[in-house]
C-alpha cells in the first residue's frame, strides 16, 4: 500500500470509471468484503433494506446474511459488537445511519474501540471500521444535521477520515477497512450522488494522512473537508470565473491524524486561509485548522484565520432558516471576497 | 401547588402490582376479543378523527412530493384506531410525547390542523413554529410535550415527566408513544426500569406496527412479544388490537387510570400496520410483500369503525359527510399554512436561549466564525 | 443577580469564609435546596452514599429521598429524566460520578436537552444542571481520565462552565441552578480539596460568561480553565520568585458562552498566549482559544499561541508515565520559558 | 479455519430452547442444594486456588495503603468460589472478559500472579505492559480479553466476541462477568437482545454481591430477582448459589457446554457478597451495617470448602500448607514486581497505533501542542 505519495495520476495511466460516491463506496466494500473472508458488513438496514442511503445495495444477495448483517436498533450494542468481534481479528465495516446516532454509542467508541491499543500495552488491536454521513440539508432539522467530527478527531487511538469525492470515497474506505485500528469513515449525505472519476484496480487505496490539494490558487486557501469542499471547489471556480480571484483548495481528506504539512505549505503560499467546514465552528475542526495555521504559518498570514460554518443554532426546519444557516456558497464566496476587500 | 414525597418507600407497593397483576391477557391480537372491546366505541367522532388522521396523511404524501414539505416525513396510514384511542383515554392535564411518526397523535391530541400543516410546511404559525417540521410537532398547552427524533430518546424524557408530575403533587400521568424498533434501544430499558422502581405514572405505548424500517419485529426482537420484556422491570404489560378501537381505548383507559391513581407504570402494545413506507422517501416493499399490505388493509381501522357505525344504524349519508368534512379540514389546513409566512431569517436563534442570556453572550464575539454576529448573535440569544 | 459585573469584592466588605471546594459546591446545594422547591439532585451514590466524591454528603439526611435522589447506574436513563423533569419546570440537579460516563448518556444531552429550546420554537425550556468531575490524576487510567469538556462546549443551546476556585464553585453552581438553561457544570477530582474564600451571602453568584484574570502579569498570558488554573496559579509565583517573569493567568470559568474579549485583552497587552487544559489539546478546548486569539489579537501577537496539554495517548497506569503525560507544573514552567526564549 | 455461517435462520431453534427451556431452578440462593452441588467439588487445588485470590486481595489493600498501588482498586474478597468455579468450567480456548473487579478472575484463568502484582505495582512485566492497572488485566494467550472499568461496557464486547467466534466457526464460548448494578444499564439490554437474536455462545454471569457501590441490588433493579431479566430476550436464566463451590462449578460446565455446543447464550446470577469496600477508598460500611457482614461472613466460601475438606478426610495441617503455599506465591509475586522496572517513559504511546501507523501521522506535527513531539511521536506511533 503506497502510504504517503498520492496516486501516480497522469505519471502510468490508471483505469477509472466515472460513478457515485455512493457507487465508489460499494464498489469500495465489494471489494474487500471479496478479497478478505474477515471483512463483514453489520448495521441497520444494510441488507434487506439495501441500506438506508443504498450504499449497501446488492451486497447482501451478494454476500448473504453472515456477511452483510441487519441489526435491531442499538448502536451501543452492535458498535460494542464490532469492537469485539474486531479484538478476534475480524473486521467489521459498521455503518451507523447517521452521525446523529453515533451519540448512543459514543462510550463504546471513545472509551473502549480508542482505547484497546494502549491500554493494554498493545497485546490486542481493534481493526474495526465505522461509516456514517455526517452533515446536514433536506430539512432534516436539528437532531439529524449534525457534524460531530471532531468529537472522534480529538481522541487518541482513532483515526478518522472524511472523502470529498468519489475516488477519495472508495480509496479512504478500502484503507480504512485494511488498517489495524479503529477508523471512522465520515461520508455526508449531499456527497452520496457526487459523481468523480474512481480507479478501478482493486489495489488502489487512498492514504489515510494525505491531505489533497483539490484546486490550485494563490489568492486565498480554503481548508475544508468532507461536503465543505464541494462547495469550496465551486465558490473557487466562480470567483475565478466573476473575480479573477484563485483560491486554493485544500480538501483535508483525513482529521486525525491531520496533514498540517499540505495545509501549511498552501497557506505559506497564499498568506490567507478560511477553513469552512459543514457543522459548528466553534469549538469545531476549524478552530484546531486554525490553531495549527496560526502556528505553522505565523509570519506568513496576512490576515487572521478566518471560519466558517453551520451558523450555531439546533438546525430549524423551515427552508429559509435552514439555507440561511448553512455554510452555502454565497456565504463563502462573500467570505473570500472580504477577506480580500473585495466585499464587505 | 401540593408537593409530594415522591421518593417513599415503594417496594411492597410494587411487589403487590407484581403477584396480583401478572400480564393481563393478549387481547385482540390472539383473536380473543378484548376485555371492554365493545361495539360502542364506534362513533360518528371518533370515525371523523380518525378520517382527518388518515386525510392529513395523504394529504402531506401529496404535498412532500409537490416540495412543499421536506425533511422527514413519517405516514402513521392505517394506524389511527389505536392513536384516537390513546389520545381519548388521556385527560386534559395528562401529558403526551411520542416518537417522529406524530401527525396522527398531534391532531387525535387536538392540536390544530392548521398549526400541524403549517409547522409541516415550515412557516411561522406551525405548532413548532416551523423549526421542529414533521418529527418535533408539539402543544404545550394541551401537553403535548413533542415530538422527538431520535429512536428511543423521548423514553427518559416521559420518565422525567412523570417524575415531575409525581413532585409536583399532580394527579396526571404520563403516554409515551414508541415504535416496535424502539424496544431495543438501551433507553428503553433503563427508562422502564426507573419508572418501576420509582413508581412513575407513566404509559409506554409501543405502536406495533410489524417493522422498523425495513426490519421485521421478528428480526429485531429476541422476544417478539414485546409486552412481555415488560417483566423485566416488575412492570404490567399486555397487548391489545391497536386496530380495534374499542380494545385500545379500554386499555388505555385503564392503564392511564392505573398510572394516575395507583402510581404504576405499564406497557401497552398495539399491535397495528403502517401502509405506507417507513417514510414518504420509502416504497415500503423492499421488506414486505403486496399481498401482505393488501392482507392488512382488509383489518383497515377506518373501515371496522364505518362498517359498525353502519351496522348500528348510521346513514351512509352521515359518514361520507363525516368524510367531507375531514377533507374540508384537511383542504383549509393547507390553505392556511400556505398563506401562513415563513419564519423571519432575523430570528433563526429564537428561542435557543432563556430570556437574559445575551449578556452572558455579550463577551464571545471576538474571533467568531463568520456571520456568527448577524445570524445567531443579532437574533438576541434569549435577550 | 449581577449579570456580567464580578462581585464587587473590595468595595463593600462580603463576608467569606474558607472551606473547599467540594465544601462550597454542598453550600450552594444547600442553600438552593432550601430556597427552591422545585431543586433536586439525582444520580449514582448522591445519597445513601454520600457521594462517590462526598459533595452531597449530609443533604440526603437534611433534605430527604425525594430532593436526594439515589438512582441506578443508568446514565442515560437519568440523565434523560432530568431532561423531562426540567421541560415540566423542576430543577433537577444530576450528577454523573465522573465526565467519562457522561459518554453514555450523550444523546440525551446533546441531542435532547440542548435542542429543546430553539427546535420547538422557543415554547419549552430546560433548566437542567448536570454537574460532573472531569480530569485526570491518581492514576484512574484511560477510561477514566478525560476532560471531554468541549465536546459539550461545541453543542449550541448548552452552557458550560468550570470552576477553579472554591468561591466559583459555589458562584457558578448556583448561577448554573438559577438559569433558565441547560448547563453542564465541570467540576475536576484534584480541585475537590482546593480552599478558597467563599461569600456566603446566598444570594451571591458567579456570572456565566465571565472569565476572570486570576493573576495579573505582563510577560504572558497563560489562558486556563478548572484544575489547569491552579497549576497556571502556581507555576506563575514560581516564575514570578525565580525568573523575575510576570505572567497573567485568565481562568475562562466559562466555556460556552466563552469570555473572548477578557482572554484577548489580557493577551493584547502581553503579546504572547499560552492554553494550558487538562485534556487532550488537539480539537481540544486550546484549539477555540487559539483560533479567537490569533483573530482577535492578530497584530498584538509576538509570538504563535502555543497550547499545553495532556500527552495524546489513553492516559497510562504506571505512575511514571501518568506524570510525564499530565499537563504538570514542570511542562507549563519550561513551556513559558521557551516561549519568552528563557530555554530551549 | 472454517468458517461457518453464522446468519442461518434461528428463529425456530430460539423457540425451541425457549419453550424447553424454562428458567432452571433458583439453585443454592432459596437454601435448596443445587443439582451436581456434590460434595466432591471441594479439592485441595480449588482450594489453594481460593486462597491464592484472597490473599493476593489483601496484600493488594496493604499495597495501595503503602502507596505501592495506585488508582481505583477492586477487591473480590468473598466472591472466590464463583470466580475459581467460571474460570474452571472455560475450556482453554473459551474468552473471558470481566469488569474491573478482575483480580481474582485473572489469577483463576491462570495469569501468573507476578504478572498480575507487576500490573497492580504499575511495571513492565505487568500483564498489561503497566499501561491498565487493576481495572484493566487481561491475557490474550489465556483468552483473558480484559479487565474493562465502565460499566456494562463490557457486555456489547462480549457478544462481539462471540460473534467473532461464530464467524471464525470455533466451538468455544465467551464467559462475560459483570456486577448486579451493571443490569441497569442500557448496554445489558442491547447486548442480550443481540445474542439472543443471533444466537451467540456467550454466557453473561452476573456476580450479585448485594451492592453496586452503596446501592443494594433492591434499590436499582425494579426487578430483583437479575436472572429473571434474561426473559426479555427469551433467554435462559438461572441463579446459583456462588459461595457454594460445587453449585457454582456445576451451573458453569453445563451453560458454557451448552453455549458452545447449542450456540445459545444465558443469563447466571452468582448470588455472593464483597467483604471490602466497594474499592479499597470505601470503608464498606455507610450502606450496610458490621452485623450483615459478620452474617455474610459465616457462609464464608473458602472456609466451607476447608470444611467439606476436613470432613472429606484432608488433615488440617495440608490445608495450612496450601494457605502456606498461597502466601508465599503472592510474596513472591510481590518481590518480583517491586524489581520490576517501571515502563520507559519513551514509550509513553507504546502500542496505541498498529504498526505502519507513524507514517500517517507523520505530517501532522506542525503547529502541535507543546511536548506532542517528544512524549508521543517519539514512541512511533506504532512504526
Ligand atoms: C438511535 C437512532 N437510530 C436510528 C435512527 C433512524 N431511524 C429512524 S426511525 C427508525 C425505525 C424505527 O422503527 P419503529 O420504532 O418500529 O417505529 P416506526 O417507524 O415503525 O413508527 C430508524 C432506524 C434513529 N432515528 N435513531
Ligand atoms: C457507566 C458507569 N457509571 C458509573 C461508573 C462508576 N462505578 C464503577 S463501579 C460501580 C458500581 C458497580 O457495581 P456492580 O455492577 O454491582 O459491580 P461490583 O462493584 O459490585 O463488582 C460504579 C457506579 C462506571 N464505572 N461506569
Ligand atoms: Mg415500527
Ligand atoms: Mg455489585
Amino acid at each position: 500500500m503506497t502510504m504517503l505519495a498520492d496516486a501516480p495520476a497522469g505519471r502510468t495511466p490508471i483505469e477509472t470509471a466515472s460513478m457515485t460516491y455512493r457507487e465508489a463506496l460499494r464498489m469500495a466494500l465489494r471489494e474487500e468484503l471479496a478479497a478478505d473472508e474477515r471483512v463483514f458488513i453489520m448495521g441497520e438496514e444494510v441488507g434487506v433494506f439495501d441500506g438506508a442511503y443504498k450504499v449497501t445495495a446488492g451486497l447482501l444477495a451478494e454476500f448473504g446474511a453472515d456477511r452483510v448483517r441487519d441489526t435491531p436498533i442499538s448502536e451501543e450494542g452492535f458498535v460494542g459488537a464490532g469492537v469485539g468481534a474486531a479484538m478476534l481479528g475480524e473486521r467489521p465495516v459498521v455503518e451507523i445511519m447517521t452521525l446523529n446516532f453515533l451519540l448512543v454509542a459514543m462510550d463504546q467508541v471513545v472509551n473502549h474501540a480508542a482505547k484497546i491499543g494502549a491500554m493494554f500495552g498493545g497485546q490486542l488491536r481493534c481493526p474495526l471500521v465505522i461509516r456514517t454521513p455526517n452533515g446536514a440539508g433536506n430539512q432534516l432539522t436539528a437532531q439529524h444535521s449534525q457534524s460531530f467530527d471532531q468529537y472522534f478527531a480529538h481522541v487518541p487511538g482513532m483515526k478518522v477520515v472524511a472523502p470529498a469525492s468519489a475516488t477519495d470515497a472508495k480509496g479512504l474506505l478500502k484503507s480504512a477497512i485494511r488498517d489495524d485500528d479503529p477508523v471512522l469513515v465520515l461520508e455526508n449525505l449531499r456527497l452520496y450522488t457526487e459523481k468523480g472519476d474512481v480507479p478501478l484496480d482493486p489495489s488502489h487505496t487512498t492514504p489515510i494522512g494525505l491531505a489533497h490539494v483539490a484546486r490550485e490558487g494563490s489568492d486565498l486557501t480554503i481548508v475544508s473537508h468532507s461536503y465543505a469542499t464541494v462547495r469550496a471547489r465551486q465558490v473557487a471556480e466562480r470567483l475565478s470565473a466573476e473575480h479573477g480571484v484563485e483560491v486554493e483548495v485544500v480538501d483535508l481528506r483525513s482529521l486525525r491524524p491531520l496533514d498540517v504539512e499540505t495545509v501549511a505549505a498552501s497557506v505559506s503560499k497564499t498568506g490567507r486561509a478560511l477553513c469552512v467546514e459543514e457543522g459548528w465552528a466553534t469549538y469545531g475542526v476549524g478552530a484546531e485548522l486554525a490553531a495549527r495555521i496560526q502556528h505553522a504559518c505565523f509570519d506568513d498570514l496576512d490576515a487572521p484565520v478566518e471560519r466558517l460554518g453551520m451558523a450555531e443554532v439546533p438546525l430549524p426546519y423551515a427552508k429559509n432558516l435552514e439555507t440561511a444557516a448553512l455554510p452555502n456558497a454565497g456565504r463563502i464566496e462573500r467570505a473570500v471576497l472580504r477577506m480580500l476587500g473585495l466585499a464587505r | 401547588m401540593p408537593r409530594s414525597d415522591s421518593a417513599a418507600p415503594t417496594a411492597d407497593r410494587r411487589a403487590l402490582a407484581d403477584s396480583s397483576d401478572e400480564p393481563g391477557p393478549v387481547a385482540g391480537a390472539g383473536g380473543a376479543p378484548a376485555k371492554g372491546a365493545a361495539g360502542g366505541a364506534a362513533t360518528i367522532e371518533r370515525y371523523e378523527r380518525m378520517v382527518l388522521i388518515r386525510e392529513l396523511e395523504t394529504e402531506s404524501e401529496r404535498q412532500y412530493k409537490a416540495a412543499r414539505i421536506g425533511g422527514y416525513c413519517h405516514l402513521s396510514s392505517g394506524q389511527e384506531a389505536i392513536t384516537v384511542a390513546a389520545a381519548e383515554a388521556l385527560r386534559s392535564d395528562d401529558l403526551l410525547v411520542t416518537g417522529y411518526r406524530s401527525h396522527g397523535f398531534a391532531l387525535a391530541r387536538g392540536v390544530p390542523p392548521e398549526a400541524v400543516m403549517a409547522e409541516l410546511f415550515g412557516r411561522r404559525s406551525g405548532c413548532a413554529r416551523g423549526r421542529g417540521g414533521s418529527m418535533h410537532l408539539l402543544d404545550v398547552e394541551r401537553g403535548y410535550y413533542g415530538g422527538w427524533g431520535i429512536v428511543a430518546g423521548q423514553l427518559p424524557i416521559a420518565t422525567g415527566l412523570a417524575l415531575g408530575l409525581v413532585r409536583q403533587g399532580r394527579p396526571d400521568a404520563v403516554l409515551c408513544e414508541l415504535g416496535d424498533g424502539a424496544v431495543n434501544m438501551g433507553a428503553w430499558h433503563e427508562a422502564l426500569n426507573l419508572a418501576a422502581l420509582w413508581d412513575l405514572p407513566v404509559v409506554f405505548l409501543v405502536i406495533n406496527n410489524g417493522y422498523g424500517m425495513g426490519t421485521s419485529v421478528e428480526r429485531a426482537s429476541a422476544e417478539p412479544e414485546l409486552w412481555r420484556r415488560a417483566s423485566a422491570f416488575r412492570m404490567h404489560g399486555e397487548r391489545v388490537d391497536g386496530d380495534e378501537l374499542g380494545a385500545s381505548l379500554e386499555a388505555c383507559e385503564r392503564l392511564l387510570e392505573r398510572a394516575r391513581s395507583e402510581r404504576l407504570p405499564a406497557v401497552l402494545e398495539a399491535v397495528t400496520y403502517r401502509y405506507r413506507g417507513h417514510s414518504v422517501a420509502d416504497a415500503g416493499l423492499a421488506y414486505r410483500t403486496k399481498d401482505e399490505v393488501a392482507t392488512r388493509r382488509e383489518r383497515d381501522p377506518i373501515a371496522r369503525v364505518r362498517r359498525e357505525l353502519l351496522a348500528g344504524g348510521l346513514a351512509e349519508a352521515q359518514l361520507d359527510a363525516a368524510d367531507e368534512r375531514a377533507r374540508a379540514v384537511v383542504e383549509a389546513a393547507c390553505a392556511f399554512a400556505e398563506a401562513d409566512p415563513e419564519p423571519d431569517v432575523t430570528e433563526l436563534a429564537a428561542g435557543m436561549h432563556a430570556p437574559g442570556s445575551a449578556q452572558q453572550f455579550a463577551r464571545m464575539l471576538p474571533g467568531s466564525p463568520l456571520d456568527e454576529r448577524e445570524l445567531v448573535f443579532a437574533g438576541g440569544l434569549g435577550s
